[in-house]
């Protein structure tokens, strides 16, 4: 999990497969980033080879609490395989998902 | 009649990577399903293993128990069954999420992984056995949707 | 007292890559064993399996076997057992091939596995199991040698 | 497995697992190579990743009839996976062994 700061945004990219036994280390990090006062967040999705439905609720929880402190979270997420669990869950539509950390940090709704 | 593959494992999320690549090398091997198809097989089965894993793991008796995977693989489908020995739960009632738009969705981080099953796959089937639950999954090359 | 894992497989060849990635999945999560160990053990296994899937498909009753293999994983150590059900054989009564230097070696194609086995493991051993035989291999991440 | 000609060595390079159900086919191109008259072949195991007994087997096999029709046969083999399999066995002082395909097909005796 390599994260980096562009634009006002910290960017964490994620990679591997994420499941009960690699999310809550990507929870970890991800809240540990809001505890730092870190508002807009990006994740990168593109290097995750596999994402099950503990992945998608921690993405829930990160969107939920970045809510509540006036955020905003945004995902990168282009590989079929993983766009399409968002998709069969509805979530697609719960989330701002972009095609690029270019797209997503730059302002305005998205695309 | 197809190969019969059965995998017994320790209940800790720690093997889900190994009933992966299990599960994709047969089915990869011994069916015609499509990769996309082997992908959502490989949620399917996931999502049934770490319900069995928690199950057994919420078990106050500490005792490590087990979970098994028996798998049917034929050329058009591949069947997956994932039997833990944790009890038992009722499938029926289980409260569905709200709709995504609804803000009180955000409030609901788990509860995803029997409706995934259910889209994933051809057919899903809970039973009761042996003190707890085996999971029946169904995946033909062919789906349905 | 460590991990155990069991996986029962159609007697074919082709299932012998995956009984290969198995053990070692479980071999580098679960085991200090270095990885040059870890060639040996895949190698041992692969031996093993392989004499009970021959056993198994000489049979002439039509019958498609299988073989289990159960493994105990832990930190120093990991034991592989090989179960086929194929009436067993007097492992005590195998001809050893002339030394390498004797040109009727060459004669000799087969009857390599056991001894291979034997040189790659820090125990082997062979019993009568259910109408068939079961292998047992230890493997320590210190080998003797 | 791809063949070629070096020198007047047929040069097989071998690749993947080599065991019960990899070997037949090993064994029908070298056997089908001898039937061809070829009685100086080099087999590169270098990207051979696995190499069990009937793997051995089918080289000694093919050792064997090499020799019977006035011809030789060389092994290019220097990962020290594949190569320890056949110094377990001592089937290395049956075989001859070299680095490289240059070394091999280089008139004289195995280095
Ligand atoms: N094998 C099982 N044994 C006992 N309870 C189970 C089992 N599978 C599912 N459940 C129950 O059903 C609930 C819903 O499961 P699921 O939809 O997969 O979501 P989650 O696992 O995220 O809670 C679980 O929280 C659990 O209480
Ligand atoms: N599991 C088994 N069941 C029956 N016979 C076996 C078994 N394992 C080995 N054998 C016998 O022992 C012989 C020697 O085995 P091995 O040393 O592995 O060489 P190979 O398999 O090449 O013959 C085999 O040919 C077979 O007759």
């Amino acid at each position: 999990m390599a994260s980096s700061e562009r634009d006002g945004w910290a960017v964490l990219a994620l990679s591997g497969e994420i499941d009960i036994a690699t999310a809550p280390r990507v929870r970890e990090r991800l809240y540990a980033l809001l505890a730092e006062g870190r508002e807009r967040l990006v994740v990168d999705l593109d290097d995750v080879g596999f994402l099950d439905s503990t992945g998608l609720g921690v993405l829930v929880g990160v969107l939920k609490r970045v809510r509540t402190q006036g955020g905003e979270l945004r995902l990168v997420c282009t590989q079929p395989r993983i766009v399409k669990v968002f998709e069969i869950t509805r979530l697609d539509s719960a989330f701002a998902i972009f095609d690029s950390i270019d797209g997503a940090v730059r302002d305005g709704s998205p695309s | 009649m197809g190969d019969r593959i059965e995998l017994d494992f320790p209940a800790r999320p720690d093997y889900l990577a190994l009933v992966r690549t299990v599960v994709t090398m047969i089915a990869a091997a011994g069916s015609k399903l499509p990769d996309t198809r082997i992908d959502d097989l490989r949620l399917a089965v996931t999502e049934a293993c770490a319900n069995a894993i928690d199950a057994e793991r919420r078990l106050t008796t500490g005792h490590h128990g087990s979970v098994v995977l028996r798998c049917w693989v034929e050329p058009e489908q591949v069947v997956i069954e994932v039997h833990d020995g944790a009890g038992g739960f009722d499938p029926d009632h289980l409260v569905p999420h709200p709709p995504p738009q609804r803000p009180d969705r955000l409030q609901f981080e788990r509860g995803l992984g029997i409706p995934l099953m259910r889209e994933l796959s051809d057919g899903v089937e809970f039973r009761a056995e042996g003190g707890g639950t085996t999971v029946r999954l169904l995946l033909t090359s062919d789906p349905r949707r």
